[in-house]
C-alpha cells in the first residue's frame, strides 16, 4: 500500500471512531433517559413532596459544581483546540486541570452525600422508609440519578488519564488526536447530562 | 460521510461558550428563586437545552460535523422526547 | 502482491494466524469466526432451552402434578423465556450471520471494530455463564417470568437479582454489536456501494442495530432500578414505598417491544435473500422493502403499550397504543406482497432453503395475524395473559426467527464450510419439523380462546385432549430438528465440497470461493447498481 | 348466535370474527398463490425467470389498501372495548380483594365472601384491590379481564345475563400457587341474591386472636393453613412443640420447633428448610413482621393443637 492510501485509511478510521463514540452516547443518553422518565411520573404525582425535598439539597453546592462542570468542559475543549494546534504542553496542562476540577466535583459530591448519610438518609437506611412517599423517592431517585453520574464521572476520569498519556507518548498528536477527541466528547456528555440534572434534583419550586 | 475537514474551535470560541453558560446558570437559580410555581420547569427545562444545545454544538463540534451526524443526534433527542410524551398519555389521563 | 507466485489459497477456517488450537478462536478478531462461535453457543443454549419447553410439555400431558412442583414449572417457564429471549433470538440471526455476512454483503474486510466485536462476544458469554449461575444458587431458580413484573419480582425469594443483571450484562453485548454494525454499514462499505445498492439483508441489519442500541439502554437501567429496588428499597416500583408497578410496565416494554421487531428483522431480511435466488428474479419493490424495514422499526418504538392494556392505563392510551399496533403491521404485510410478487413468474427451485422460506411466510401470516387480534382491545380483553399469547409468540418467533434461521443455516452453509449437506434428509427434516410445530403450537390458540391462562402449572380436564396433541407434537418436532441437526453437522463436516455458487446468487458473497479467505476479498469486489440482478 | 353471559360478549366476539375473518382470508389466499406459484412456476416447466419492472401504483395501491383495513379492524376493536370502560352511575359495587392465591368479595356492610354472588341483569362494578402483588380478574365467559394492581384503584363492570356459575381465575402470573387462585361467581335471581346477602354475616367473626389477625394480615395464611391440610407450605396445626426434620445447610436434622425457631422461620426461612419444601418459597420476613407480632403469632400456635 502507498503511504497515501495508508493515511487514507487511517482517517477513515478515525471517522468510524468518532461515529462509534456518538452512538455510545446516544446509549448513555437512553440510560438516564429511563431514570428521567421515572423523575417526571414520580414528580408529577409529588409536586409538593419533590419541592420539600429540593429543598434539602443546597443549592450553593450544586451550583458550585455546575460551574466546575462546565469549565472542565471547556478546558477539555480547549485541549483538543491546542492538540489540533500542536501544542502539546498546554494540552497536557488543560487536561490535567480537568482532571482536577472532576476531583473538586466528586469531593464536593462526597461532602454533600456524608451530610445525607450522617442524617441517616441514604437508600437502605432506616429513616428512608419512614418518610413521607414522595419524599422517599425523591431521595431515592436524587441519590440513584447523581450516584450513576458520579460513576459516569469516573468512568471519564479514566479514560481522560488514559488521553493525558498518550498525549504524553506522542500517540496523540496533532495528525492523529481521535482518541482524545473520543475523550473529551464522552467527558462533554457528563456535563451535558449534569446540566439537566442539576434544576431537576435543586432547583424545584 | 468522507468529510476530512477537520475543524480546530478557536479558544476564545470556547471561552465564549463558557461565560454565556454561566450566565444562564445563574439565570436559571435566579428564576426559580422566584416562586413561579407553573413556569418553573418550563423555564428550567428551557434554560437547560440552551444550556445543552450550545454544549452539543460548540464543545462536540456539532456544528462542524457532518449534516448525517447532526440529523442522527436530532433524531434521538426526537425519540426520546416522543417517549416521553406517549408515556404522559397514560399518566396525564388516570 | 508484484511477485505473482502464485499462493494456494487459505480459507479462513484454515489460517494460520498468531495462536493455535481453541485459542485461535477465543482470541479470534476474524467476524467470521467470532460469527461462528456466536452460533455454536446458540445451538447449545436453544437446545437447553428446548428441552426446558420439553419439560413443561410433559407436565402438562395431564391435569395436576405429573413429573414436577408448581415451584419447579414456575422456574423453567422463566429460565426457558430468559434463555430463548436473551441469549437466543435477541443476538439470533443477527450476531451469526450478520457477523458472518453483513461484511462479505458490502464488500468489506471486517467489521469495524474486530476487537469490540470480539469483546462482545465475551460479554455474551459472561451474561450466559451468570444467567445459568442462577439456576444453580441457593435461592433456586428465578420464577418471575421472563418479563420480571414487579412488584413480584421485588418480594419472591428466589436469584432475580443474578438473572437481570444477567440480562443487564447481555443486554450490554447487544448495543455493543449494533454500534459496531451501524458504524460498519456506514463506513465500510466497498467503493460503488451505495445505501440504496446494499443488499435487503444489510438493511435489515442497519435497523435492527439502531433498535438495539436506542432501546437496549431503557431495559439495562429499569433493570438496575429493579435490583436497587431489591437491594435497598429504594420504591420506585413498590406500592408501599409509594411506587408504580406500571411504570416497571412501560419500562420494561419501551424496550421489549423494540426487541421483539430485533428478533424478527433480521429474518425478514435473511427471507429477503432466499427468494430472489431460488427464483432466479429480481427482487420485487426493493426500496419499499429496504424502507419498511426502517419503519417497523421506527414505529416499533411506539407501541409498547399493547402489552398492558389490562393494566388499568388511562382510556386514551390503550386507543393510542392500539392504533399504532395496528399501523406497525402494514410495512410487514408490504413485505409479503413483496415476496410473494418476486415469485410471480421467477423460477423456482425447491430446494431446501427455499421450503423454509416459503413456510416461514406461512407461519408468519399466522403469527402475525394474531398479532392484530392481540392488537385490538376487545379480543385482547379476552386473550390476554392466555396461552393464546403464547401460541402468537411461538408462531412468529420460532415460526419466524426460527424458520428464517433455519432457512439461513440451509441457504449458507456451503460458503461457511464449503461443503454441502444431504437434500433429501433435509427436505424430510423440514417436513417433520414443519408438522410437529403446527401441531404443538396450533391447540395453544383454541385453549387460549376458551380461556386457559398462561403461566399455569395446572388446568381443568376438559383442556386435555388439546394440551396432549400439543405435548405430542412437541416430540414431533424434536425429532424432526435432531435430524435436521443432524444432517447440518454430517453436512459441514464430511458431505461433498461445494462449488463457490451453488444457488447461482447474485450477491457478493457467491463470488468468492467457499469458505473464504480471511481478508475475504483478495481484490477488490465490483459492485453491481442492483444487488438482484438476473438478467 | 353469541352467548349471552355478560353485555361484552357480543362486541368481543363481533370484534373476534371480523379480524379473525381477515386472518384466515389472508393466510387461505397467500397459501394458494403461493402453491399456484410453486406449481406453475417449478423450475421443470419454466426454466428461465421473466423479469419483472416494479410498478409504483401498484405498490402504493397495497400500502394504502392495508392501511385502511388495519383502521377498520381498530374501530371494531374499540368499540367492542369502550363499554367496558364506561360503568353506569348506579351500579351495585363489590369490592374483590385478591391476596396470594385467594379471591375475598366484600359487599356492603363488611360482609365477606370468597363466592360472588351477583343478581341477573343488574350492573354490578367491582373494585379491585391487591393486598400483595399484581393479580388478573378474568371471567373468560363474560369476556372481561382487568388487572389487579396493589396501590391501584381498578375496576371491572358487567351486567350479567345468565344464571349458572362461572369460573374466576387469576390471569396475571403471582407465584407458585397462581394456577390454583380460582373462585366461583355465581348467578342467581334477584329473590335468591336477597336471601343470600340476608343470611351473610358480616365479617367471619375474625378469631378473636391476635395472633391469627396477624397471620392474616401477613398473607400467611395463604400458604399455611391452619387446619392441618397442606397448602405451599406446612400448615400451622399442632406445628408448636413438634419435632420436626430440616435441613440446615444441606443436613438433615431434628428440630423441636419452640419460639427461636419460629422466629427464625419467618425471618430467614431458607436457613432450615422443613422436609418435603423447597427453599426460596417463603420471603424473609425481617424487617416486616415486628418482634411482639412474632410473639403474638407464638402465642397463637400454641392454641393449634
Ligand atoms: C419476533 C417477535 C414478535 C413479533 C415480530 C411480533 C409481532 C407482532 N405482535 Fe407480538 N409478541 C411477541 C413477539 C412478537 N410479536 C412476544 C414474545 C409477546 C409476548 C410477550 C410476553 O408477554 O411474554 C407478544 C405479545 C404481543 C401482544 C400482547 C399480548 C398480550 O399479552 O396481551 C400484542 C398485542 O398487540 C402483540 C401484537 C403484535 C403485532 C400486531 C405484531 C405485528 O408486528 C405483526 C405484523 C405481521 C403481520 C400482520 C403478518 C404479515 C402480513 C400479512 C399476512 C398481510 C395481512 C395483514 C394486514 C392487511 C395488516 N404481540
Ligand atoms: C425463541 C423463543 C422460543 C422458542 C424457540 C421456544 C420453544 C418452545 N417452547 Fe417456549 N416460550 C418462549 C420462547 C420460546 N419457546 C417464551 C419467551 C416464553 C414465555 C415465558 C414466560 O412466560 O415468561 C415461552 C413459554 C412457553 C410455554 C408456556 C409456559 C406457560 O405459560 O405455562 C410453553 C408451554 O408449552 C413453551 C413450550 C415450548 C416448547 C415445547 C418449545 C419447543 O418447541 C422447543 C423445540 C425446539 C427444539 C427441540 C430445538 C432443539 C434444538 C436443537 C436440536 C439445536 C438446534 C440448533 C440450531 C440448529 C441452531 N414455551
Ligand atoms: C409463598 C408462600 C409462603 C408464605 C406467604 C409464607 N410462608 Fe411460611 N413457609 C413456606 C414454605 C414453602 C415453608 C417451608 C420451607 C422452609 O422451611 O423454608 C415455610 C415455612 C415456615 C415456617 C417453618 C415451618 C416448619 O415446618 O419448618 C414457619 C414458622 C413459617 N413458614 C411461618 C410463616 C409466617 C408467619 C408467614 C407470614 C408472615 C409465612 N410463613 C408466609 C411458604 C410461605
Ligand atoms: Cu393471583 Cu395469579
Ligand atoms: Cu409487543
Amino acid at each position: 500500500m502507498t503511504e497515501k492510501a495508508t493515511h487514507i485509511e487511517a482517517h477513515a478510521d478515525d471517522e468510524a471512531k468518532k461515529l462509534g463514540m456518538w452512538l455510545f452516547i446516544f446509549t448513555e443518553l437512553l440510560l438516564f433517559g429511563g431514570l428521567f422518565l421515572v423523575y417526571s411520573v414520580f414528580r408529577a404525582k409529588y409536586p409538593a413532596n419533590f419541592h420539600e425535598g429540593s429543598l434539602e439539597l443546597s443549592v450553593t453546592i450544586g451550583a458550585i459544581n455546575t460551574i466546575v462542570l462546565l469549565v472542565s468542559s471547556m478546558t477539555i475543549a480547549m485541549s483538543l483546540t491546542a492538540i489540533q494546534k500542536n501544542n502539546r504542553k498546554l494540552a497536557m496542562t488543560l487536561i490535567s486541570v480537568t482532571l482536577f476540577l472532576a476531583t473538586v466535583f466528586l469531593f464536593n459530591k462526597v461532602f454533600e452525600w456524608g451530610a445525607k448519610f450522617e442524617h441517616g438518609l441514604y437508600p437502605g437506611s432506616k429513616l428512608m422508609p419512614m418518610l413521607e412517599r414522595g419524599d422517599l423517592l425523591y431521595f431515592s431517585l436524587y441519590f440513584f440519578m447523581t450516584g450513576l453520574h458520579a460513576l459516569h464521572i469516573i468512568v471519564g476520569m479514566v479514560l481522560l488519564t488514559i488521553c493525558l498519556f498518550k498525549v504524553k507518548s506522542g500517540n496523540v498528536n496533532s495528525k492523529k488526536y481521535i482518541h482524545l477527541e473520543n475523550g473529551a466528547l464522552y467527558w462533554h456528555l457528563v456535563d451535558l447530562i449534569w446540566i439537566f440534572l442539576f434544576p431537576l434534583l435543586y432547583l424545584i419550586t | 460521510m468522507a468529510n476530512n475537514t477537520t475543524h480546530t474551535t478557536e479558544y476564545r470560541v470556547l471561552a465564549r461558550v463558557l461565560l454565556v453558560l454561566m450566565f444562564l446558570t445563574f439565570l436559571t437559580i435566579s428564576v426559580t428563586s422566584y416562586h413561579l410555581a407553573a413556569f418553573g420547569v418550563t423555564v428550567a427545562l428551557l434554560i437547560a437545552g440552551t444550556k445543552g444545545f450550545l454544549v452539543l454544538t460548540y464543545f462536540m463540534h456539532l456544528k462542524y460535523e457532518s449534516l448525517l451526524l447532526r440529523i442522527l443526534v436530532s433524531m434521538v433527542f426526537v425519540l426520546y422526547a416522543v417517549i416521553i410524551l406517549i408515556t404522559f398519555i397514560d399518566y396525564a389521563y388516570r | 502482491m508484484d511477485q505473482t507466485k502464485q499462493e494456494p489459497y487459505v480459507s479462513y477456517l484454515e489460517h494460520k494466524g498468531k495462536y493455535t488450537g481453541i485459542r485461535s478462536w477465543i482470541f479470534t478478531l476474524d467476524h467470521k469466526r467470532i460469527g461462528l462461535l456466536y452460533m455454536y453457543a446458540i445451538m447449545v443454549l436453544f437446545f437447553v432451552g428446548a428441552i426446558m419447553g420439553l419439560l413443561m410439555r410433559i407436565e402438562l400431558l395431564k391435569p395436576g402434578e405429573t413429573i414436577m412442583k408448581p415451584q419447579t414449572y414456575n422456574g423453567l417457564f422463566t429460565v426457558h423465556g430468559i434463555i430463548m429471549i436473551f441469549m437466543v433470538v435477541i443476538p439470533g440471526l443477527s450476531v451469526v450471520f450478520g457477523n458472518f455476512f453483513l461484511p462479505i454483503l458490502i464488500g468489506a474486510k471486517d467489521v469495524a471494530f474486530p476487537k469490540l466485536n470480539r469483546f462482545s462476544w465475551w460479554v455474551y458469554i459472561a451474561g450466559c455463564i451468570l444467567a445459568i449461575l442462577s439456576q444453580f444458587l441457593k435461592n433456586g431458580p428465578p420464577d418471575t417470568g421472563w418479563s420480571f413484573y414487579a412488584p413480584y419480582s421485588t418480594t419472591t425469594g428466589t436469584n432475580v437479582i443474578m438473572a437481570t443483571f444477567a440480562a443487564f450484562v447481555l443486554g450490554f453485548s447487544s448495543i455493543l454489536t449494533g454500534l459496531n454494525f451501524i458504524v460498519t454499514i456506514h463506513q465500510m462499505r466497498a467503493p460503488g456501494m451505495k445505501f440504496m445498492n446494499m443488499p435487503l439483508f444489510s438493511w435489515a441489519i442497519y435497523a435492527t442495530a439502531w433498535t438495539q442500541l436506542l432501546a437496549t439502554p431503557i431495559v439495562g437501567i429499569t433493570l438496575l432500578m429493579l435490583i436497587a429496588e431489591r437491594l435497598f428499597g429504594i420504591g420506585f416500583f413498590n406500592p408501599n414505598l409509594g411506587g408504580d408497578p406500571v411504570l416497571f410496565q412501560h419500562l420494561f416494554w419501551i424496550y421489549s417491544h423494540p426487541a421483539v421487531y430485533i428478533m424478527i428483522l433480521p429474518a425478514l431480511g435473511v427471507i429477503t435473500e432466499i427468494i430472489p435466488t431460488f427464483c432466479q428474479k429480481k427482487i420485487y419493490g426493493y426500496k419499499a422493502i429496504a424502507f419498511s424495514s426502517l419503519a417497523i422499526a421506527g414505529v416499533g418504538f411506539l407501541v409498547w403499550g399493547h402489552h398492558m392494556f389490562t393494566s388499568g392505563m388511562s382510556n386514551q392510551a390503550r386507543w393510542f397504543f392500539s392504533l399504532l399496533t395496528f399501523l406497525v403491521a402494514v410495512p410487514s404485510a408490504i413485505k409479503v406482497f413483496n415476496w410473494l410478487a418476486t415469485m410471480y413468474k421467477g423460477s423456482i427451485d425447491l430446494k431446501p432453503p427455499f421450503l423454509y422460506a416459503l413456510s416461514f411466510i406461512f407461519l408468519f401470516t399466522i403469527g402475525g395475524t394474531t398479532g392484530l387480534l392481540l392488537g385490538s382491545v376487545a379480543t385482547n380483553v379476552q386473550v390476554h395473559d392466555t396461552a393464546f399469547v403464547v401460541a402468537h409468540f411461538h408462531y412468529i418467533i420460532f415460526g419466524g426467527m426460527g424458520f428464517a434461521f433455519f432457512g439461513a443455516i440451509h441457504y449458507w452453509l456451503p460458503k461457511m464450510y464449503g461443503r454441502m449437506y444431504n437434500f433429501k434428509r433435509a427436505t424430510i427434516a423440514w417436513a417433520i419439523i414443519f408438522v410437529g410445530f403446527n401441531l404443538l403450537y396450533f391447540p395453544q390458540f383454541i385453549l387460549g380462546i376458551e380461556g386457559v391462562p398462561r403461566r399455569y402449572f395446572d388446568y381443568l380436564p376438559q383442556f386435555q385432549p388439546l394440551e396432549v396433541i400439543s405435548s405430542v407434537g412437541g416430540f414431533i418436532l424434536i425429532t424432526g430438528l435432531i435430524m435436521m441437526v443432524y444432517n447440518l453437522v454430517q453436512g459441514a463436516r464430511k458431505g461433498e465440497i461445494a462449488p463457490a455458487n451453488p444457488w447461482h446468487g447474485s450477491t457478493l458473497e457467491w463470488q468468492i470461493p467457499s469458505p473464504p479467505s480471511l481478508e475475504n476479498f483478495d481484490e477488490a469486489p465490483v459492485v453491481k447498481s442492483n444487488p438482484y440482478d438476473y438478467e | 348466535m353469541f352467548s349471552n353471559a355478560s353485555n361484552f360478549v357480543h362486541g368481543v366476539d363481533k370484534a373476534f370474527l371480523i379480524i379473525g375473518g381477515f386472518t384466515v382470508f389472508f393466510l387461505v389466499s397467500f397459501t394458494a398463490i403461493m402453491i399456484f406459484f410453486i406449481v406453475k412456476y417449478n423450475r421443470k416447466r419454466n426454466p428461465k425467470a421473466t423479469q419483472v419492472k416494479d410498478n409504483t401504483l401498484l405498490e402504493v395501491i397495497w400500502t394504502t389498501l392495508p392501511i385502511l383495513l388495519v383502521l377498520f379492524m381498530f374501530y371494531i376493536g374499540w368499540e367492542g372495548f369502550l363499554p367496558m370502560r364506561q360503568d353506569p352511575k348506579g351500579a351495585m359495587k363489590v369490592k374483590a380483594i385478591a391476596q396470594m392465591w385467594k379471591w375475598n368479595f366484600e359487599y356492603e356492610d363488611n360482609k365477606q365472601s370468597d363466592t360472588l354472588v351477583l343478581p341477573i341483569n343488574k350492573p354490578v362494578r367491582i373494585d379491585l384491590v391487591s393486598k400483595d402483588v399484581i393479580h388478573g380478574f378474568f371471567v373468560p365467559a363474560f369476556r372481561i379481564k382487568e388487572d389487579v394492581v396493589p396501590g391501584k384503584n381498578n375496576y371491572s363492570w358487567f351486567i350479567p345475563g345468565e344464571l349458572g356459575d362461572f369460573d374466576l381465575i387469576c390471569s396475571a402470573y403471582c407465584g407458585v400457587s397462581h394456577s390454583y387462585m380460582t373462585a366461583v361467581i355465581r348467578i342467581v335471581s334477584q329473590q335468591k341474591y336477597d336471601e343470600w346477602i340476608a343470611a351473610l354475616s358480616a365479617l367471619p367473626a375474625a378469631s378473636s386472636n391476635p395472633g391469627f389477625t396477624v397471620l392474616q394480615n401477613n398473607a400467611c395464611t395463604g400458604c399455611h393453613s391452619i387446619d392441618g391440610s397442606p397448602l405451599v407450605g406446612p400448615s400451622f396445626k399442632g406445628l408448636f412443640g413438634s419435632t420436626i426434620e430440616v435441613k440446615t445447610n444441606g443436613v438433615m436434622r431434628k428440630v423441636k420447633v419452640d419460639e427461636e425457631y419460629i422466629e427464625t422461620s419467618i425471618y430467614d426461612p431458607d436457613k432450615d428448610i422443613a422436609k418435603d419444601f423447597t427453599h426460596g418459597i417463603m420471603k424473609p420476613y425481617k424487617n416486616i413482621i415486628k418482634d411482639n407480632d412474632i410473639k403474638l403469632i407464638n402465642d397463637y400456635l400454641k392454641t393449634l393443637k
